[in-house]
């Protein structure tokens, strides 16, 4: 039996770690950090036990649940839910946060913030799991605003870090004209606000499809219509009662849908929102180990899939088209970055376009258990990667360069070996976690190309495009790092693995690339579908895979590791591609242009303008006209104008009261016969 | 024996008299003013967190001119009680803010215990006239504290504040005198809803608000109104003045169209808000505080308090109007505070998004979409005030408002800037601090309250991107960031008296954001009577 | 049309009228305050004269009313134009003219 | 006789007072004769327990002791009293003050008897001595250019308005037989040909000047800002009691409910306030003197008085009226006592001479913004109990009487007047409180008498505030 108390203390242990660690003096990190990741610990223990006792029977556990706000025939409400994929991934959230806190003590060992990590970084993980616990939307919107939160925090560790501006390597770069380096980057603290900022555009449409589940569970009448339960109940047969937005049943449905699927657009980075993940590599390596690549962008998808039920085929379309679109397009930007965080970043966002493309193949397809399979898998392997890359940054003197490394392999060899495993796995080779994970993707989106037919097939397409250049991208990363000549003597001397604690780290991760951890239980525990149509897409989708992989790892091998003139060869061969992709395909400058400078600083100087006007006040005090247009008519002005008028009016009227007793005698008399004749008339 | 809710008003007018006397304890007396209605406030809300009801409680009534009808009759509801204890809170703070005023220290603080009286009389007078009298009164102490304390344009905006809200209000008078010369002398039977009884009468159905309730035959039930002032008992009467006629239009649409500009003009709603900014940038840091902090509710307060109950068959007509401008002001206000470079601007206009939720709650007439919009005033007040105050805290540094002249003050200022990012966020309404509370209920009441109000709901909810980009793109300019000015290193953090003001404001918004049970159970039943009493006048 | 004799009420009016908007026009537009109050002296005769005109031309017979009022108006207009000179050679005393146009200082 | 007489015993009072007070001057010693004005305050006492014991009747068909004669009188007095005590109009100089008071027993005398004449004779007689005395008044410093030429604009201007008042009374009388209003209310209680409507429009005229109503005006403002303020407390409020008690009896006893419908005739009374009401508002806002501003203020208060009357008949429009009259009349008095203090030290009222104020004299300035706020309406001072008695009247008549509509207009346009006229007060709150000034030198202490007299006007503003019940207190001394 499933103890009441497992899954809360499971989602308030983190929390507990925070406030903790909140109260170490910030003089001693170590102790924070063992206090913390001792606590993540007995969290992920735990973890493992709810685990071991509901994925074996597949059955879904509904913890605690208790009433938070009651709105008078609205209740919301908080409590744990577990199902497998909930449990699996309480655990490796907790597993993660385990080890990254213990590497994070000897990353961030002469960092003089380091006492902020664990309190953050905590808090970050209390977050998420609320999301991933959560019983109903609405807990899991604030567990998701709360990870926004983390993000934030994280993103801004090194919140006085200017961005990088001042080093003549870059300078030299950038006059080369150079792309994809670290100096395209932002600030620490212009990445956590455009982060955050971008998130919430996301949200904006996450509430407005809360909106649509709130009226239509109005509309039924269920007292607290939001909790997965009752949205099951309520959205039954496809369709929501009720309208919103004149929308109605499965259109209600397909809105509401959409507008999770937005707030998942936005934190798991996907097309058009995906510009804000390359920026936040601005925080710590370790933070964006776990939250920018295991975990919280990973949210999105963990929400998608956990409210799959709801998703129509029209929304399911979107979400196969939208991480498809992404998959590619991340994958092609992350072929030219030199800035090596930024290359993980972008095989990130393409990564989760690909658990997106499950998604969207439905659950017939298979598509829920791949793209949750696929979280799992990546989440792990990705970590390590993102880990073996704070390694390699600490051992370059902070340096991040694809340029300045090379040749690491024989000065840290067990980082180099880590990190091949898990490139290994990220492109998919046999044998490899990636291998197992991205076949079912594949497989799913196939099937349901063939099952749909036409446009169906575009999001598989888009896949099979992505994985071959992730084959060639990340091979290429890691030739970059490891493999071949030391590029820059200076920046590399120095390099060695790191502590054996933070080694130990790595070394405890690298088995989860191997694909004999997951398979064949995890298909099992995430209620993949068997049968023939199945197992057929997946041989055709593993023989796609593997020869993308070859054809990707094979011309990155040739290019990076064999001869460096093909690869210029191909940028040149290449060029309008190659600098589209150098350019990020214009999407961030036109963010740039579009929002940020246009609609965000631009309009609302104009706005500011039309509402206040610019002119001194205090001349417009003294009854002086405005000296520009824009003064008057601004809102302000007009209001002023009012005041104005009826000086104006009194200036007038004063005129008559010039002085002159005769036209006082005057204006009284006439006046006064005028009274006398409209009296007498009337 | 005056009663609790008399001294809420009392004290502070008498410690504002104390305050003139020589010597140096006027801030006392001010702090001590203000402490009274703030424990009357609290133990009230407390009463109505752990009994909920819609009933006015803590009611006292002493008689003042016969011939009229008005008298001196206070109690509160749930959100009364909220709002006194709010107005006490915030007076409080801005007077520890202000504790080392040295320009006619004396003078300041009488005048703010003053404004307090009048802001208190408000909330908890159940009489018409008194409501509109106090309602008048605050602009004087306002007037002369922006005009006397105020920054270098103090007189512009003063007279400003001053003309216009007079301007504003001076229908809501005719109004009232209207209500009052169309009762008839000997009073008016009117019938009674079966729920206004229940909610509202103590001893069983014999009387309802003191007055005797016959009962006849056919079941109906009814009560003779005398003519007076007395709100509860002008409430009965709404039904008659949808029948008068006054220029063209029925009395009751007159009237609520007269609260509705005088409220409108208070809350600020736009494109009634520009005296805000001046004010608020003109004001010294602790006026600005209870501008935003108790004032601007005052406009969402008389909606609450008059607009809804006298006239519900208007505000079910006039519903979406209201949710259209708040709309307007979630969004306007939004934008134009991403625009300003005056960080005491930049919060007004933030104020004027704030509020905007306010009236989308209150006009969707639903009982989360009211209580939301009760609960955003109360957290606003809050967040509001902490975020003048630390503007505050930087002007008396640097002697300057200005936002680009700033930056990577969290060097020098950490406490500083975590403090300022917990308002920031409470300000971009995020779960888990104050300002998420009543946004979201504000929001879900509009989502599920059906008409045109889930598009002005969607409409509402794009504000979490630019409140969120306002909010923490001043963040970053302020607090993040290299350090900008090599000067700023030697700022000190806050010190005690600073922490003292904002730190209570910090624990109560993550309280209230974590655990906000106990005040939404505090002020909901009350919301529900309001919304059940307007949605009685659907045809 | 008849010219209305020295008996007839509106002979007696008539010249009233004449007198009394000669008299409101002389205020109205001299500029000397001189001018100004003999004008004003030509009003208050106007009113003094038509008291006395319509005592006299009542229908019911005279009508002793009507003079009184007349020697009221006088004496008063005497006192008046008393006190109006006094005040006028004030205005003389401080600005050396009586000129309506140029004693101007309150205005607005 | 003797017993008609005995009602006159007030006047008498008085009339005997300005004789003592003159005969006074010629036997005190030099230096002593401030007393005077002691003397004079005694006899106004006098006049007032004369007044209080006085019996209702009437004099001949002259005078009426009536209800609104036996409330009109007291106010007189009190008005008097309170300038009287205030002090001097004039700077230093100890010989003239005798005259000052006996003009000021005379102001009052006239407006007693103005107040309760039920004869266009008396009537006439009544507003002369009141007008004599307010001449003197307003060019009571000689010397002073500024005060010399108000004297000589307010005599010219108000012979002017005698003038026509008396071309109109006379057709009133030719065409009606009577000088008695009750005879030419009985004359026109049948027929009321053109020409008499005519005729009883000129006789207003007079009124209208005496109350400063528009187009009667025009002289207010400059002999507002040129006349010694203490001079200007009295010409703006004594005139103005007895206008009101004399006009509420006039239109009662003449206009016939039959002939002329009071609406026709409260239309006239309606649209007289309101271009009041709109030429005060504005042009004081456009103003840049004190006095001026109250000038225009006064024009806006006379106004609204005549809105209430224009809510006739009934008992309650004319003590909404009266208690109007009553807050007016302590505010204006307190306020212009406050600006004698500052035009005597600062040479001027104009509000460039007024900044410093509140750092000279805190106490002083503060009641003169509290009288300021009084006089905009703001809640709880005795202005906004007035104004509001006043709007419940009109909008009661506007609301309920069919046909009378306008006077819901007339009520909104007072309410608007009312905001922009609070624009105009605050110009002087801004000079006097608001704006920067250079340290002032300490200033000297106020006299006795004049802090008396600024208590009790504010005591009295806000107490008068306070006083709900007050229109159906003079609704009963009134009707009983």
């Amino acid at each position: 039996m499933i103890p009441a108390w497992l899954s809360s203390a499971i989602l308030l242990a983190p929390l507990a770690a925070a406030v903790l660690t909140l109260l170490v003096p910030r003089s001693r990190p170590a102790l924070a950090h063992g206090l913390a990741a001792g606590v993540m610990a007995g969290c992920t223990a735990l973890a493992v036990w709810l685990a071991t006792l509901i994925v074996p029977g597949g059955v879904a556990y509904q913890g605690p649940h208790l009433p938070w706000l009651d709105l008078g025939g609205l209740v919301l409400g908080v409590g744990t839910f577990v199902d497998p994929m909930g449990a699996i991934m309480a655990v490796i959230v907790g597993l993660l946060a385990t080890l990254v806190l213990i590497y994070n003590a000897w990353y961030m060992h002469d960092d003089e913030l380091a006492g902020r990590f664990p309190w953050q970084f905590s808090l970050f993980v209390f977050a998420m799991l609320t999301v991933v616990l959560a019983d109903n939307l609405f807990m899991s919107f604030v567990g998701w605003e709360l990870v926004g939160l983390g993000s934030y925090l994280l993103i801004g560790f090194w919140f006085a870090k200017p961005a990088v501006k001042d080093d003549a390597f870059y300078q030299q770069m950038k006059g080369a004209g150079a792309r994809g380096i670290l100096e395209d980057r932002l600030s620490p603290a212009h990445a956590q606000l455009k982060a955050f900022v971008m998130n919430r555009v996301g949200d904006a449409g996450f509430l407005i499809g809360i909106g649509a589940l709130l009226a239509a569970g109005v509309a039924s009448g269920v007292r607290e219509p939001l909790t997965w339960s009752n949205l099951a109940l309520i959205a039954q047969g496809g369709a929501l009662p009720g309208t919103f937005l004149g929308l109605s049943g499965s259109e209600l449905l397909t809105l509401a849908c959409l507008g999770i699927f937005c707030g998942a657009v936005g934190k798991s980075a996907q097309f058009p929102l995906h510009t804000w993940l390359p920026d936040a590599m601005q925080g710590p390596t370790t933070a964006s180990s776990i939250i920018h690549a295991a975990t919280m962008v990973a949210a999105g998808v963990f929400l998608v899939a956990r409210c799959y039920p709801l998703f129509t085929p029209d929304a399911l379309a979107v979400v196969g088209w939208i991480g498809g679109i992404t998959c590619l397009l991340a994958a092609s930007i992350a072929c030219v970055q030199w800035d090596l965080k930024a290359v993980l970043a972008y095989s990130t966002v393409s990564q989760l376009g690909l658990m997106f493309v499950a998604l969207g193949a439905g659950a017939a397809a298979g598509g829920q258990a791949a793209g949750i399979g696929h979280l799992f898998t990546h989440a792990l392997f990705k970590c390590l990667l993102f880990l073996c890359a704070g390694s390699v940054i600490h051992a370059c003197a902070g340096h991040q360069d694809l340029h300045r490394m090379g040749g690491l392999m024989r000065r840290m060899p067990i980082t180099a070996a880590c990190a091949g495993v898990a490139v290994l796995a990220i492109i998919g080779a046999p044998f490899f976690s990636g291998f197992w994970s991205k076949d079912a993707v594949l497989a799913a989106a196939l099937l349901h190309g063939q099952t749909a037919g036409g446009a169906a097939w575009g999001p598989f397409l888009l896949a099979c495009a992505g994985s071959l250049l992730t084959a060639g991208y990340m091979l290429r990363w890691w030739i970059r790092i490891f493999a071949g000549h030391e590029r820059d003597h200076a920046v590399c001397h120095h390099a060695h693995d790191p502590a054996w604690y933070a080694s130990a780290v790595l070394i405890v991760l690298a088995p989860f690339t191997v694909m004999f951890v997951w398979s064949p239980w995890l298909g099992h525990a995430l209620g993949a579908p068997h049968s023939e149509a199945h197992a057929h897409a997946h041989h055709s989708a593993m023989l796609v895979a593997s020869g993308l992989l070859l054809v990707g790892g094979g011309f990155a091998v040739l290019a990076f590791w064999w001869k460096d003139a093909i690869a210029a060869a191909a940028a040149r061969a290449l060029r309008p591609l190659h600098n589209a992709c150098g350019e990020l395909w214009g999407i961030d400058r036109l963010w740039d242009v579009l929002f940020t400078r246009g609609l965000g600083a631009g309009l609302a100087r104009v706005s500011a303008v039309l509402d206040l006007g610019t002119r001194d006040r205090l001349a417009s005090l003294e009854g002086a006209a405005p000296s520009k247009l824009s003064d008057a008519l601004s809102l302000d002005g007009l209001i002023d104008g009012i005041g104005r008028t009826c000086r104006q009016i009194g200036l007038s009227s004063a005129a008559w009261h010039d002085g002159r007793l005769g036209a006082y005698i005057g204006l009284a008399a006439v006046i006064g016969a005028a009274i006398l004749l409209l009296g007498v008339l009337l | 024996m005056i009663g609790a809710l008399t001294w809420s008003v009392v004290a502070p007018l008498a410690c504002g008299a104390l305050c003139l006397l020589p010597g140096r304890a006027a801030r006392w007396f001010a702090l001590f003013g203000a402490l009274v209605p703030l424990a009357v406030g609290l133990a009230a809300l407390g009463d109505f967190a752990r009994h909920p009801g819609a009933d006015f409680r803590l009611v006292e009534s002493y008689p003042w001119a016969a011939s009229v009808g008005a008298g001196w009759t206070v109690g509160v509801d749930g959100i009364g009680a909220a709002m006194l204890a709010l107005s006490g809170l915030v007076a409080a703070i801005a007077t520890i803010s202000a504790w080392n005023e040295t320009r006619n220290p004396r003078v300041y603080h009488a005048l703010v215990m003053l404004l307090l009286a009048a802001m208190n009389g408000v909330f908890v007078t159940l009489d018409l006239l008194v409501f509109y009298v106090c309602w008048e009164v605050m602009l004087v102490p306002m007037l002369a504290l922006i005009g006397v304390w105020g920054g270098e344009q103090r007189r512009y905006a003063a007279l400003k504040f001053f003309v216009y809200t007079l301007a504003g209000s001076v229908l809501m008078l005719a109004m009232l005198i209207m209500l009052w010369n169309r009762t008839p002398a000997g009073g008016r039977t009117v019938a009674v809803q079966a729920i206004e009884i229940q909610a509202h009468s103590h001893d069983g159905g014999a009387t309802l608000h003191g007055l005797p309730v016959e009962r006849f035959s056919d079941g109906s039930v009814s009560v003779t109104v005398p003519r007076g002032f007395d709100l509860r008992h002008l409430q009965l009467q709404w039904r008659t003045w949808e029948g008068e006629r006054v220029l063209g239009m029925s009395l009751a649409a007159f009237g609520f169209l007269a609260v509705l500009l005088a409220a409108l003009v208070k809350v600020p709603a736009v494109p009634l808000h520009t005296w805000l900014p001046h004010a608020h940038v003109q004001a010294p840091t602790a006026i600005s505080v209870l501008l935003a902090g108790i004032l601007l509710k005052l406009g969402v307060y008389a909606l609450y308090r008059l607009a809804w109950p006298l006239f519900p068959a208007q505000a079910l007509h006039w519903g979406w109007l209201i949710g259209v401008i708040g709309v307007i002001g979630i969004l306007w206000g939004a934008w134009v505070a991403l625009g300003q470079r005056d960080l005491k601007r930049l919060v007004a206009y933030s104020s004027v998004s704030h509020m905007g939720f306010c009236l989308l709650g209150l006009a969707g007439l639903t009982a989360a979409g009211a209580t939301g919009g009760m609960v955003q005033a109360v957290t606003h007040g809050l967040g509001s005030s902490l975020l003048f105050l630390l503007v505050g805290v930087i002007y008396d540094r640097a002697h300057h408002r200005n936002v680009d002249g700033f930056g990577g003050l969290a060097t020098p200022m950490p406490r500083y800037a975590w403090i300022l990012l917990i308002a920031a966020l409470a300000g971009a309404g995020l779960p888990g601090l104050a300002g998420f509370v009543g946004e979201a209920m504000a929001l879900f009441g509009s989502f599920t309250a059906g008409g045109p109000f889930p598009w002005l709901g969607a409409l509402a909810a794009l504000s979490v991107i630019l409140s969120a980009a306002y909010m923490l793109w001043t963040v970053k300019r302020v607090a993040y960031g290299p350090l900008a000015h090599p000067e700023h290193a030697a700022y000190t953090d806050l010190d005690a008296r600073e922490l003292a003001a904002t730190v209570p404001l910090v624990v109560l918004i993550i309280v209230v954001g974590v655990w906000p049970a106990p005040l939404v159970d505090a002020l909901r039943p009350a919301c529900e009577n309001l919304v059940a009493h307007v949605r009685s006048a659907l045809p | 049309m008849s010219i209305p004799g020295p008996d007839s009420l509106s002979a007696y009016l008539g010249v009233a009228a004449v007198l009394f908007s000669a008299g409101v026009l002389a205020m109205a537009t001299r500029r000397n305050a001189i001018g100004v109050l003999l004008g004003l002296e030509l009003m208050l005769n106007a009113a003094a004269l038509q008291f006395a005109a319509y005592g006299r031309f009542r229908a019911d017979g005279l009508d002793p009313q009507g003079q009184t009022a007349a020697v009221f108006v006088i004496v008063v207009a005497a006192a008046e134009a008393a006190v109006a000179l006094a005040l006028l050679f004030a205005v003389y005393r401080t600005s050396k003219d009586v000129d309506l146009e140029q004693t101007r200082e309150l205005r607005s | 006789m003797t017993g008609e007489l005995s009602h006159l015993l007030p006047e008498a009072t008085l009339a005997v007072g300005v004789l003592l007070v003159l005969v006074a001057d010629m036997l005190l010693p030099a230096g002593r004769k401030a007393s005077a004005g002691l003397l004079g305050v005694v006899v106004c006492f006098g006049a007032l327990l004369a007044a209080a014991v006085s019996q209702r009747g009437s004099v001949s068909d002259m005078l009426a002791l009536d209800a609104l004669a036996q409330l009109a009188r007291p106010g007189v007095l009190l008005a008097t009293i309170l300038v009287l005590v205030a002090g001097r109009a004039a700077d230093g100089r100890d010989d003239g003050h005798a005259a000052w008071v006996a003009l000021m027993l005379a102001l009052a005398l006239g407006a007693l008897v103005t107040a309760g004449s039920t004869n266009l004779v008396s009537l006439y007689l009544g507003l002369e001595v009141m007008s004599l005395a307010g001449y003197a008044l307003a060019g009571w410093k000689a010397g002073d250019r500024r005060s010399a030429e108000a004297g000589m604009k307010y005599v010219l201007f108000g012979g002017a308005a005698s003038g026509l008042m008396l071309f109109g009374m006379s057709h009133i009388y030719g065409l009606t037989g009577h000088l008695d209003f009750a005879g030419i209310g009985a004359a026109l209680a049948t027929d009321m040909p053109l020409p008499v409507l005519a005729a009883l429009i000129l006789a207003g005229a007079g009124i209208a000047y005496k109350l400063a109503i528009v187009p009667f005006h025009f002289y207010a403002p400059d002999v507002y800002q040129g006349a010694p303020a203490l001079a200007v407390a009295a010409l703006g409020t004594i005139p103005k009691i007895a206008a009101v008690a004399v006009l509420v009896r006039a239109i009662s006893l003449t206009v016939p409910d039959t002939l002329v419908p009071p609406t026709a005739f409260g239309l006239a009374l309606a649209l007289a306030a309101i271009a009041s009401l709109l030429v005060s508002a504005f042009t004081a806002v456009a103003s840049r003197d004190a006095k001026r501003i109250v000038a225009f203020s006064a024009i806006g208060h006379a106004g609204t008085v005549i809105l209430a009357l224009a809510c006739m008949p009934g008992i309650m429009p004319v003590a909404a009226a009266a208690f109007y009259l009553a807050a007016y009349t302590v505010a204006n008095i307190g306020a212009l006592v406050c600006l004698a203090v500052f035009e005597r030290e600062r040479g001027s009222a104009a509000l460039d001479a007024l900044p410093g104020a509140m750092r000279q004299r805190p106490w002083l300035t503060a009641a003169l913004c509290l009288f300021l706020f009084s006089l905009a309406g703001i809640p709880p001072l005795a202005g906004f109990l007035a104004k509001w008695g006043v709007l419940r009247e009109a909008l009661r008549v506007g609301l309920g009487e069919a046909g009378r509509e306008h006077m819901t207009v007339a009520a909104l346009i007072l309410l608007a007047s009312t905001a922009v006229s609070a624009w105009s007060y605050l110009l002087i709150v801004r000079a006097a409180v608001l704006q920067p000034a250079p340290e002032q030198p300490r200033a000297a202490r106020l006299a006795p008498g004049l802090v008396a007299v600024v208590l009790v006007c504010a005591i009295a503003s806000v107490g008068l505030g306070l006083w709900l019940d007050g229109f159906a207190s003079i609704a009963r001394a009134l009707g009983g």
